[in-house]
């Protein structure tokens, strides 16, 4: 008895001085790291990927120049697995073994609140990437969050679809409302629901579908199309938002309006598998190669990413999350700049107190580290005529309607009519 | 009491007097966030082999009770912030009470059937919990954990100490059932259950016992999860990856002895903690999967069963 | 009917739609040694697991030493005193030969003691046995004529008042079936009431003072040895005439 | 909103899933069912199907259920290579119970992992001329992504029940399922038999995996969703009877149908865990009797 216990002490014993020959020896001088976790597994991995891709890419651009006040950025980074069990240790990893100088977000809510309180333990700016309210709870003055959702990110994210709606003749009256039983949708298809009721809708079906784990969307759409709302808006992931349009499609939906908070659309390999079946569809959207929304940076940007994301498998547009992914590291490392400063209170107040110019336009902070207004474009698709890459990479075929700064062509209504 | 038990008592005070030790010496907080989840592990392979190992009933569902115990505390402190032992205490009575429950399924499932009941009931109840908004259903919702608590100089270093403590008391727990009457009556249930009943062993009390036990390890060990992760969500409390684990850790460690699930966990948890941070996530994940069908195939006793084998072979060459 | 051991009235235990047992009574005396024959499907085994507890009887009721045990659990009769040897062996096979008897010793004898003392009484069955060189083995490593040996060790090791045996003798040769005769009328003698399934009926017919048979579900036959094997439906149940 | 018209679209809808879902169910039928393999790495088999569908679709254009019958013919030698280790390792033993099963679901995570390590965990889909075409019989509307899944399931599940019930090695699966030692008198091997009709079993679940894909995109670890579906399936049916595999398959997609259109939809996946758990809870001992 007594020697298997010493035996278990010697294992301890021995695994200990295993994990203290992997720390790292102290960090070099010279870098500036920046940590984070990415997603690279897991549901979120082949997005976390891609982001990853166009860090990478940000950080060569910096290196290129002669880095961050004269030194080399380095990125310091581990794969959650999509797990938010993973990121506490991680995050504590970075900032007592890897002591990184600065730490920016994973992507997603569920990956970007686990490690906020480490952040606000520490002092830390923290950049986050796509969190959809995530600091309000903590409201954390030195978080900053890159989505363009807006100041009240949960109604704002789903304003454009209902003012779209607001000014077509006769005015719509009732509306459905789907969602996949998990955060991001719940959440937007919520900020859809107190919208409808804002703009006087009634919500004719009101339901939620369990994610993952349907297989087939028929029955449930069928019982949107016998309650026959004006507008449809859905929150769905990828694999949800194919079904919903090819079972929309076959069972012949036909809503004014279709579309709102689809994660997926806005993927190409989704888009090519879809092609001619999402005319008409208009959702939310981040960026889109029209003539309105050619910020500084954002075709050099995406021209490398291009290059390279075929050879990783990632997403060969990338529309859709790595121009953000490369402007919030971008936008932290402009504010060191400004402030000639690593101190994190100085450039948690530059970021705070100013409006910073990215390759996704210019951005100012307000309330809980939300953009100050929100800047969720309506993109409708249109015109599409094959499953071809080419037809996606085009103008003309994701016109903006929403918000009006950027508008880039008119929306066909009702949605029947763009099919 | 005998000395064996003397011993292995002095042993468990001694280790969680250590765990207490190193946080007033240590400040790096990576190492208590990892130690966190292995001893996390500890406890549920722990908790899951008294009822897989040493009874035979294989439980698929460990995630249910992790996560019962870890909604169970979220619900409470959405209500009136308890102290944390009034947060284990409970995590502990609902997911023991979930155990008993499926332990009189056990009055009609045996073998596989009652494993793939508890995969259901796993799947029913994150939907249960999906649905509950109260607890922030399928969106999550995020948990403010305390800002100080007396003793200590964070509360990461406090929670690694609970787990400690936690880890301690399921392995002597595990210890003290292996080495009573109501062990050898488990034993002899897995070995045979119909002829352990003719044998006079009380197969639905014991059996009743084994799973309320190890539910309420299960559900003790995942109540400080929100403090843990600061953010809750269904999918990832019910995580598959609970299920896999508690049960590929002691079947790579060892099924028949306490020893087994302590060494299985400690390894693997530390290798993927290792692997985290160094290897890619898919190759985590393979060398799991891969350790746990090889064990299963080749080393069926795991690794205390090959030392135990290899020692005697070295005992049987020296005379 | 009170110096009656084991008192079984009009059991019936139904299968689906299929009657395993229909109405059978049996009636089993202090200190007897009894025969329960019949041919396979006859519903022997089903008989003894409704005694022992492994079924629960549908109609009728049993009663053992005054006492109605019809809807107790199975481990409360073994410690009421009524142990079985099963027809396959099912051992504990994670334990060695000397632990598979510490269980029956221990649960049902004594009732949760356990200490050296509970060994010794294991390794003396195992000498009545002429087993006791495979103490230390573990079952796995046993042949299946020491399984069955086993069983009925582990069953005597419940110290019962009643012992079921359950075809113990199948296969074994000659000798070995007599050392077994040889066990279980000696254990009679101590006081033991036994009840003997089985097929060999050299074994059945010498050792039984009363035997029932058993056809399809109900009782066709009792009575002492002689008259059985003289009953004309006997030998048309056995010859399927 | 109720009319019948809505009523017969649903019960049309849930009949066309339940066919789909008997081709998922239809080879654990055979190896749970009647060979007492519990192999609950079944979804994963169907999930590789999907990817090997996708694979063939994406780099030469073959046709998805085309593909899932060809790639058939390999995944049976697979099936035949994993029961081998199942028997030597485990049934031969006797120590089948409890490990078999860790077997079986350590090998379902191996499939997962493997499925990420080669195709990433980002969704496939594939093409085809029927995917996202439709037709109407009076008012109901059958969608082809639909309807092919379910004509394909119901062949599968037919040409399985006269396999068992005509051919003299159907026979033989069946009579093993019964009594291996019976079957073994007649001079037949029952572990052959066994590991034949256990190849059967996972080259349908190729096939079914052609069909997942062409009824939506999949992902990796889909295939856990599917685990509660074709176990609920292969236990409501009956044990061992292929009838009643595509009865139970029937039952629960209309369930399904009728929750998700009545109810809404997000208890739609609790009913066939929900009809699991009460079939194993409730119904009498001869569930486990064939």
């Amino acid at each position: 008895m007594g020697r298997i216990i010493r035996h278990v002490i010697l294992g301890f014993a021995l695994l200990l001085a295993v994990s203290i020959a992997f720390t790292p020896a102290a960090h070099a001088a010279k870098e500036v790291k920046i940590g984070f976790s990415m997603a690279l597994t897991g549901p979120l991995g082949p997005a976390g990927k891609a982001a990853l891709l166009a860090m990478q890419i940000w950080r060569d651009d910096v290196n290129a120049k002669g880095g961050l006040l004269g030194r080399k950025v380095k990125l310091v980074y581990y794969d959650d697995q999509t797990k938010p069990a993973n990121v506490p240790g991680i995050y504590a990893k970075l900032l007592d073994v890897d002591k990184v100088d600065f730490i920016v977000s994973g992507y997603g809510t569920n990956l970007i609140v686990p490690a906020l309180p480490i952040a606000m333990e520490r002092g830390m700016v923290f950049m986050g990437l796509f969190g959809l309210d995530a600091n309000a709870k903590f409201k954390y003055n030195n978080y900053f969050q890159i989505m363009p959702a807006g100041p009240d990110p949960i109604v704002d994210w789903s304003r454009g679809f209902f003012e779209l709606a607001k000014k077509q003749k006769p005015q719509p009256k009732t509306i459905a409302l789907l969602s996949a039983d998990s955060e991001f949708a719940r959440n937007a298809v919520a900020g859809a629901r107190r919208n409808a009721k804002k703009y006087g809708l009634k919500v004719v079906y009101d339901q939620r579908y369990p994610f993952p784990g349907t297989s087939d969307f028929t029955p449930i759409l069928r019982a949107v199309k016998a309650a026959k709302p004006d507008l449809f808006y859905v929150g769905s992931y990828p694999g949800g938002s194919v079904g919903i349009v090819k079972a929309a499609h076959e069972i012949g939906l036909e809503p004014k309006l279709f579309g709102g908070g689809m994660v997926g659309l806005q993927y190409t390999a989704i888009q090519m598998n879809l092609g001619k079946l999402l005319n008409g569809i208009t959702n939310y959207w981040f960026w889109a190669p029209e003539k309105t929304l050619k910020f500084p940076g954002i075709e050099a940007f995406l021209a490398k990413y291009q290059k390279e994301a075929p050879k990783q498998k990632l997403d060969p547009l990338g529309y859709y999350l790595p121009p953000f992914a490369y402007a919030y590291v971008q936008l932290l490392g402009n504010a060191i700049e400004a402030t000639k400063s690593f101190d994190q209170a100085k450039v948690g107040a530059y970021i705070r107190n100013n409006t910073h110019s990215t390759v996704v336009g210019n951005v100012k902070f307000g309330k809980n580290g939300e953009w100050a207004t929100s800047r969720t474009f309506q993109v409708q698709l249109q015109n599409i005529k094959s499953n071809k890459m080419s037809e996606f990479s085009k103008p003309g075929k994701m016109i903006v309607l929403y918000p009006e700064d950027f508008k880039s062509g008119n929306l066909i209504y009702p949605y029947a009519k763009g099919k | 009491m005998s000395n064996e038990k003397r011993l292995f008592l002095i042993v468990a005070a001694v280790l969680v007097v250590g765990a207490f030790l190193i946080t007033t010496q240590m400040e790096n907080r990576f190492y208590y966030k990892a130690a966190y989840v292995v001893l996390q592990y500890v406890v549920l392979a722990t908790a899951w082999n008294i009822l897989g190992g040493y009874t035979g009933y294989v439980n698929f569902g460990t995630a249910a009770f992790f996560a019962m115990g870890a909604y169970t505390a979220v619900a409470l402190i959405k209500t009136w912030k308890p102290p944390l032992y009034v947060l284990l205490i409970s995590g502990g009575i609902v997911s023991g009470l979930l155990g008993l429950g499926i332990g009189y399924l056990t009055l009609r499932l045996r073998g596989v059937f009652f494993s793939i009941a508890t995969l259901a009931l796993a799947v029913v109840l994150q939907m249960v919990v999906s649905n509950w908004d109260y607890v922030g259903g399928g969106a999550g919702t995020a948990i403010l954990k305390p800002r100080s608590v007396p003793l200590f100089s964070n509360y990461d270093e406090f929670l690694f100490f609970v787990m400690a403590a936690l880890a301690v008391v399921a392995v002597a727990v595990a210890w003290l059932i292996e080495k009573s009457w109501v062990g050898r009556g488990m034993a002899a249930i897995r070995d045979n259950e119909e002829a352990a009943e003719c044998m006079g062993v009380p197969i639905l009390k014991i059996k009743l016992f084994a799973t309320t036990v190890s539910g309420a390890l299960m559900g003790i060990a995942g109540a400080p999860f929100s403090y843990f992760v600061v953010y809750i969500e269904p999918t990832s409390a019910f995580h598959l990856d609970y299920a896999v684990n508690s049960l590929a850790m002691p079947m790579i460690g060892g099924t028949t002895s306490w020893l087994g699930p302590l060494v299985g966990a400690v390894l693997v948890g530390t290798a993927q903690q290792i692997a985290t941070v160094t290897l890619s996530a898919e190759m985590n994940l393979l060398i799991v999967g891969s350790l746990l069908v090889g064990f299963v195939v080749f080393a069926p006793d795991g690794l205390v069963g090959l030392f135990g084998k290899i020692r005697a072979r070295l005992v049987g060459k020296e005379a | 009917m009170s110096e009656n051991l084991l008192d079984v009235h009009g059991v019936t235990k139904r299968f689906g739609g299929f009657s395993a047992l229909t109405k059978v009574d049996l009636h089993v005396k202090e200190n007897e040694r009894f025969g329960l024959i019949g041919p396979n499907g006859s519903g022997k085994t089903t008989m003894i697991n409704c005694i022992s507890g492994a079924l629960n009887n549908d109609e009728g009721n049993i009663v053992f030493a005054g006492r109605d045990i019809t809807t107790m659990p199975a481990y409360k009769r073994t410690r009421l005193g009524i142990a079985r040897s099963f027809q396959i062996p099912k051992p504990f096979v994670s334990m060695t030969v000397l632990e598979n008897l510490c269980i029956p010793l221990e649960y049902a004898a004594h009732q949760h003691s356990h200490g050296a003392e509970l060994q010794g009484e294991a390794m003396e069955i195992l000498e009545i046995m002429s087993m006791a060189d495979k103490a230390d083995v573990r079952t796995g490593g046993l042949t299946q004529i020491e399984l069955r040996k086993l069983e009925l060790a582990r069953a005597m090791a419940a110290k019962p008042r009643l012992l079921i045996s359950d075809e113990a003798m199948a296969g074994l040769s000659n000798t070995e079936v007599d050392d077994i005769l040889e066990i279980l009328v000696r254990l009679n003698e101590e006081g033991l009431t036994v009840i003997m399934i089985e097929h060999i009926m050299r074994a059945v017919m010498n050792f039984s003072e009363r035997i029932v048979v058993l056809d399809a579900g109900e009782k066709i036959a009792e009575g002492t040895p002689d008259e059985i094997v003289n009953n004309k439906d006997v030998e048309r149940a056995y010859l399927g005439a | 909103m109720l009319s019948i018209e809505f009523l017969l679209n649903a019960l049309v809808a849930g009949l066309l899933l339940g066919g789909f879902y008997a081709a998922l169910s239809a080879g654990l039928s055979l190896s749970f069912g009647l060979l007492d393999v519990v192999n609950i790495a079944h979804p994963a088999f169907i999930l590789f199907g999907s990817y090997l569908t996708f694979y063939a679709n994406e780099h030469f254009g073959f046709d998805p259920v085309l593909a899932g019958l060809i790639f058939a013919v390999p995944a049976y030698f697979v099936g035949v290579a994993v029961y081998k280790i199942y028997y030597n390792s485990f049934e031969k033993t006797g120590a089948e119970s409890l490990r078999g099963l860790v077997f079986f679901f350590g090998l379902f995570f191996l499939i997962e992992v493997i499925l990420i390590i080669t195709f990433g965990v980002d969704y496939r889909l594939v093409r085809a001329f029927y995917i996202g075409k439709s037709t109407s019989i009076g008012p109901v509307g059958i969608a082809y992504r639909l309807f092919v899944p379910f004509l394909v399931g119901g062949i599968l599940s037919t040409v399985l029940y006269l396999f068992l019930t005509k051919t003299f090695f159907g026979r033989a699966i069946m009579g093993v399922a019964q009594d291996s030692l019976a079957v073994q008198l007649m001079g037949v091997d029952p572990i052959r038999i066994k590991t034949v009709a256990f190849g059967i079993g996972i080259a349908t679940a190729v096939i079914a995996g052609s069909l997942l894909i062409i009824i939506g995109p999949v992902e990796p670890t889909i295939g856990r969703e599917y685990i509660g579906r074709v176990f609920a399936v292969t236990v409501l049916g009956g044990l061992g009877s292929m009838t009643g595999t595509l009865v139970g398959a029937l039952i629960l997609g209309v369930a399904e149908s009728f929750t998700s259109s009545f109810f809404g939809p997000s208890w739609a996946l609790a009913v066939s865990f929900g009809i699991l758990l009460i079939c194993l809870a409730v119904r009498p001992s001869g569930l486990f009797g064939r």
